[in-house]
């Protein structure tokens, strides 16, 4: 609508001011700090998930990891609406789209079009396509509000959306980044930790199957942090992995994880 | 996008496994061994207009990258660095399917996969914590134009982003890198990869010279020359190697007809130090992470003979055009 | 039965979902006899609704609100902008809905769903009360309930310019009720004391306004929306009963019961005075109801 | 401003009747059925030609003739300031229908009934400077032309003849040949000229600007100068490139039958028709893949009353 055209030039949102000093807590080579939110270095943030959100959809969830809020919906299958070329395999067509509100500086989401590219690939390959030859499945994911590691939680609500949905897959796709800050690595990185990263690895796999569907790596990185940073990983994709399990069978679907 | 391509090449049963087989037993259908790649050829000043530019060929793949300077504003969050834009444009020349939007998609994959392999990070503020160290100046005369190198890049993961600032806060270079696929016989990030680093190491930056006295809110006034530039160095950009899985063994520098077979691939950029400076994985098919692992390595020792060869041919480009 | 035709015979042999797909007309009115409604409502009542404040922590205020399935994210943000020549001691808001394709199947990426801006003109005129013909959200006008001249800062140097967005997260009928529901509480309850503002003339920064600062709205819109039917008024329809049954009234009334809108937008059924006073009267009866859904998330909030 | 200085030379050196260098050179775009580049001073144009294919849109399709269709890109470096949005706007569109319609006129379209011939025209650098793209997008029709004349032929489509174009200008009162960009943007009279030299016909003629009739034929006879100029180094270069052609072949001692089987197999690929150099005649099959079984449903000299033989 008309509101949104224009009105960013002659406009400032007043936050980025207070972030710049926020720098200096995490000195480069400095080992020893404390997490914003306290958690230890390789401590995600809790996870709470529940299906079923969007009555309208086939299938939907919704994902809170601290401050990031995220629902999917899922679709379908349903006819392709693209006059598209027969396919005896079903398509898969991913959306992802961010609230004008969601970003500390308003509108800021827009910068993440790769994601619904991103998103597609990272559940292409645990989806049983060939259950719904000639239809689509529609998955549909609105940020509510980004609060770091937005895309890993993104992947993990809509594999469970998916879940929701019935759709056949090979297994639950669960995701989890880190940042390398310093010295160190820092799982499930909030929005802060991420701006001042050095670098940054997601990893997003099928736990039961032990196989990584995406990979993403930025920052330099040499072998054994390469190793360590995808071990962490791992080992938190197999802990979400559960508790997403443990919501889709409706038993305690908060937990706490280390 | 696998589905994409393997429609364009449209290959017969036997010719799939004609590949898939030449794959396994180690000699693909070009000759090649699976990790060998094609020969390939730098050309670089082709585009007379930007600040940089090179052509980079590998079999019939053919892709041109160029790089624009700018002089812009550095934003409010990071004072201090320039801006480094990356964007890729599939022309229809190199298949009929980029005609109108079609190539939108595949232009979008590969900028953000070259954005994640060459600048670090979302923000570009990838490893920018490292110092820029002057080196001395080779200052030598070239028919018209004095050349002054000074190593600009002196981060692992590619582009230091603080050296192109010119008054902090107020005035930053802005890099328009260009990619543009001419044409395409699959393993398009690795050559575009390549043009990349060749046309940065093309480029001049005009020097700028600051009018003292400018000072609070005003805008500096600045003195673009004309004859001295600044050069990057940049053995240190890494080069994008890319491995494509087909079957059980994976390929490196893979034509279109090998990708459509593919069931994965990994893109992983390494620095001259061996050091991985971004990596993502296409495809849809899961991996192993010991598989992943085992790519890197693999990847690691490839890349030491890229590198040489890039440098090699970028120098006997330099040369060449000096020369003409 | 009363059913206009044959298909009365039917519904005796049919299994009920088929009939439901197949007849849907004559499905629900199989039930508006009975003077129930297929979810188990009456004709007039409103669906479970409720309310709750501060959802968004990134916002500057939000609400969630749930009518039925029917959810709505509202949420403000405040920026600092140069106020227009024109009013110089005035801010602005910009009202926005939004429906994600993710809120309903109808609705697909890259093309904006027909309600949406519908329900943003809508929304825009009610909260901003303001009749002209602007073509713009953008309303510098101070005769709405909200004052504009309150998100001033420094006449003619600053204000605030409020972006309020809401967004429709599931779509089952009735969104402009829901979506006027979530947008109020989120109007007056924006913190928006935090900020500091560069001063230019001292060169420093000074805090222009300390402490919290609620906006005050002049009278509180509540809209109900009904459907028009034959004989029968249904209040607060579904998605369903929407698409079937295509005449709507949507009645705003203001907290002292004030009519502040009516929009009737065509469908086959004329509405007579008599039918529009008996929204009115249910209008009425409902803006009771929400104003308590309301002060309880209000006293939820503060109690936090 | 003075364009032409007393001693009769241009602001870039050329007399009034000399061109910008030119330079041609095939086969670029190794996956193209035919492809070229095209230089006219700064001005450098990539033409790709895919086809005669099958039409992909069915409804497009006609039954008596092929379909020609062109696409106008520039790439995002081409011009001095970097554009932003390059693709699909009015000016490219305009460019393309130009183009489209030039080259149509020369391809004997009806040889090749229900196929569709793709020109993808790329520009990499247009001249001009620090120039607005608009205007740098108009002094490069006619390198797309000579570019996309070239690929045409690369691929051995039928034509009547090549189509050359070149344009002139009038300023200073002196008609000038192939105007650069600081000429192209005086606003003077701008004839750009498009002809097939052989047939001595025009199939495109462009100007915009006011001219008295008789200075009019003047330029335009010009123009037609340089059109033919720039005809008699495409064929130069054409000649060229058949001779290595020739060259390659004879080294290597592969038979025609042999290398037609080459170009079979590839064609069986794609579900196109196909058209091969054939001891100085063209060949035109159509191949269709049915399964794994090759079937040719056409074959056609495109010189007429040459019989081809050709034998499997």
């Amino acid at each position: 609508m008309a509101g949104k055209g224009g009105a960013t030039s002659s406009t400032y949102a007043p936050s980025p001011t207070t972030q710049k000093t926020k720098s200096l807590i995490f000195g480069n080579n400095d080992v020893d700090w404390v997490r914003s939110d306290g958690r230890e270095f390789h401590q995600c943030r809790p996870a709470f998930f529940k299906t079923g959100a969007v009555n309208c959809a086939s299938g939907s969830a919704y994902a809170e990891f601290g401050n990031t809020k995220v629902i999917v919906s899922v679709f379908g299958p349903r006819e392709s609406k693209k006059a598209m070329m027969y396919s005896d395999i079903g398509r898969l067509n991913c959306d992802v789209s961010y609230t004008t509100f969601a970003t500390p500086v308003r509108g800021q989401g827009l910068d993440h079009k790769e994601f619904s590219s991103m998103l597609h690939k990272a559940l292409e390959g645990a989806i049983i396509l060939d259950t719904f030859p000639k239809t689509t499945v529609d998955v549909f994911a609105l940020v509510l509000e980004s609060g770091g590691s937005d895309f890993p939680v993104i992947i993990s609500c809509a594999s469970l959306a998916l879940a929701d949905a019935g759709i056949m897959m090979y297994d639950l796709v669960a995701s989890v980044s880190v940042s390398c800050l310093g010295k160190n690595l820092v799982i499930d990185p909030v929005l802060e930790e991420e701006s001042y990263q050095d670098g940054s690895l997601m990893l997003t796999c099928m736990p039961s199957r032990y196989e990584v569907t995406q990979l993403t790596i930025t920052g330099e990185w040499s072998t054994p942090k390469l190793n360590e940073g995808m071990q962490i990983c791992l080992d938190a994709c197999a802990k979400l992995a559960e508790i997403m399990r443990a919501c889709l069978k409706g038993t305690n679907s908060t937990l706490e994880e280390s | 996008m696998k589905l994409i391509i393997s429609e364009m090449v449209g290959l017969s049963i036997g010719e799939k496994h004609f590949i898939q087989g030449g794959i396994a037993q180690d000699i693909r259908s070009d000759g090649r061994k699976r990790l060998t790649p094609r020969p390939i050829n730098v050309k670089t000043g082709v585009i007379s207009q930007a600040n940089g530019s090179a052509r980079v060929r590998m079999g019939a793949t053919d892709v041109i990258a160029s790089v624009k300077a700018e002089l812009g504003r550095p934003t409010a969050l990071q004072p201090d660095k320039g801006k480094v834009f990356i964007n890729v444009d599939c022309s229809p020349t190199a298949a009929p399917m980029f005609e109108g939007r079609g190539g939108e998609e595949l232009s979008a994959e590969l900028s953000v996969a070259l954005r994640h392999c060459l600048l670090g990070g979302k923000s570009g503020s990838g490893l920018s914590s490292l110092l820029a160290i002057v080196s001395q100046w080779n200052v030598f005369e070239s028919n018209c134009r004095v050349k002054i190198w000074v190593p600009l890049f002196v981060s692992g993961a590619g582009i230091e982003l603080s050296s192109l600032v010119v008054v902090e806060g107020k005035i930053c270079w802005d890099l328009y890198i260009d990619g543009l696929v001419v044409s395409s016989d699959g393993n398009l990030l690795d050559a575009l990869g390549a043009a990349i680093k060749a046309a940065l190491s093309n480029t001049g930056i005009p020097r700028v010279n600051v009018a003292a006295g400018a000072s609070g809110d005003e805008q500096p006034e600045v003195d673009v020359s004309d004859e001295e530039f600044l050069q990057f160095d940049t053995s240190k950009v890494p080069v994008i190697v890319t491995l494509t899985k087909v079957g059980k063994h994976y390929i490196v520098d893979a034509t279109s007809e090998e990708e459509s077979q593919m069931s994965s691939a990994v893109s992983i950029s390494v620095n001259r130090q061996g050091h991985i400076c971004g990596l993502t994985k296409r495809g849809g098919a899961g991996l192993d992470p010991s598989i992943i692992l085992d790519m890197v390595s693999v990847a690691k020792t490839v890349s030491e003979q890229l590198i040489n060869t890039l440098d090699s041919q970028i120098a006997a480009a330099e040369a060449g055009e000096d020369e003409s | 039965m009363g059913l206009p035709d044959g298909s009365g015979d039917l519904l005796s042999k049919m299994d009920g979902d088929a009939f439901r797909r197949l007849f849907p007309l004559q499905f629900y009115e199989s039930h508006f006899v009975k003077s129930t409604r297929p979810d188990g409502r009456s004709l007039t009542e409103a669906r479970e609704t409720s309310s709750a404040l501060g959802a968004v922590a990134s916002a500057d205020g939000s609400a969630l609100v749930k009518i039925g399935s029917t959810t709505m994210l509202a949420a403000i943000k405040m920026e600092v902008m140069t106020p227009p020549t024109e009013s110089p001691d005035e801010g602005c808001i910009a009202i926005d809905f939004h429906m994600p394709p993710i809120c309903s199947p109808t609705v697909r990426p890259g093309r904006p769903a027909d309600a949406a801006p519908v329900v943003s003109k809508q929304l825009s005129d009610t909260i901003l009360r303001h009749y002209g013909n602007l073509p713009v959200v953008f309303v510098y006008c101070s005769s709405g309930m909200i004052n504009l001249k309150e998100l001033s800062l420094i006449s003619g140097k600053a204000a605030w310019m409020a972006y309020l967005d809401i967004y429709c997260l599931d779509a089952d009928g009735a969104l402009f009720d829901a979506a006027l529901l979530s947008a109020i509480p989120v109007v007056s309850m924006n913190d928006e004391g935090k900020v500091v503002v560069m001063s230019e003339e001292q060169g420093g920064k000074e805090a222009v306004n300390n402490g919290k600062r609620k906006l005050t709205l002049s009278s509180i819109p509540f809209s109900l929306t009904c459907i028009l039917h034959k004989k029968y008024i249904l209040a607060d329809p579904t998605a369903e009963e929407e698409s079937i049954m295509e005449t709507l009234v949507t009645v705003v009334l203001d907290s002292s019961g004030q009519l502040v809108s009516l929009y009737k937008p065509g469908g086959p059924v004329l509405a007579y005075t008599s039918a529009i006073q008996d929204c009115v009267a249910l209008t009425r009866q409902r803006a009771r109801e929400l104003q308590a859904i309301l002060d309880e998330a209000i006293s939820g909030m503060e109690v936090d | 401003m003075e364009y032409v200085s007393p001693e009769g030379l241009r602001l870039d050196g050329r007399r009034p009747m000399e061109m910008r260098q030119i330079r041609g050179e095939i086969g670029v775009v190794d996956k193209a059925d035919g492809s070229a580049v095209f230089e006219m001073g700064n001005t450098k144009v990539i033409a790709a030609v895919y086809g005669p294919r099958e039409v992909p849109n069915r409804s497009q399709q006609m039954n008596d003739r092929a379909l020609v269709r062109c696409e106008y890109t520039m790439a995002n470096f081409s011009t001095g300031d970097r554009m932003r949005k390059p693709k699909g706007d009015r000016r490219s569109t305009e460019i393309s229908l130009v183009i489209r319609q030039t080259m149509e006129a020369c391809i004997m379209t009806h040889l090749m009934p229900r196929t569709q011939i793709d020109i993808f025209v790329q520009v990499l650098q247009a001249d001009g400077g620090k120039s607005r793209c608009l205007i740098a997008a108009v002094g490069t029709r006619s390198a797309c032309i000579n570019a996309a004349t070239l690929a045409l032929s690369d691929a051995g489509i039928p034509m009547r003849d090549l189509v050359t174009s070149c344009s002139a200008g009038y300023l200073n009162s002196t008609p000038l040949l192939d105007l650069n960009y600081v000429e192209d943007s005086a606003g003077g009279a701008d004839v750009t000229l498009g002809i097939m030299p052989k047939l001595d016909k025009v199939t495109l003629l462009q100007m915009d600007a006011k001219l008295p009739l008789d200075i009019f034929e003047n330029v335009m006879q010009l123009a037609i100068e340089g059109c033919k100029a720039v005809a008699t180094y495409i064929r130069q270069v054409l000649l060229e490139n058949t001779k290595q052609l020739e060259y390659r072949r004879g080294t290597h001692g592969q038979s025609p039958a042999y290398s037609a089987f080459k170009v079979l197999f590839s064609a069986a690929r794609r579900f196109i028709a196909v058209l091969m150099k054939f001891d100085g005649g063209y060949i035109m099959e159509t191949v269709f893949d049915e399964g794994s079984r090759l079937k040719i449903k056409h074959i056609q000299s495109s010189i007429p009353n040459q019989r081809a033989v050709f034998r499997f």
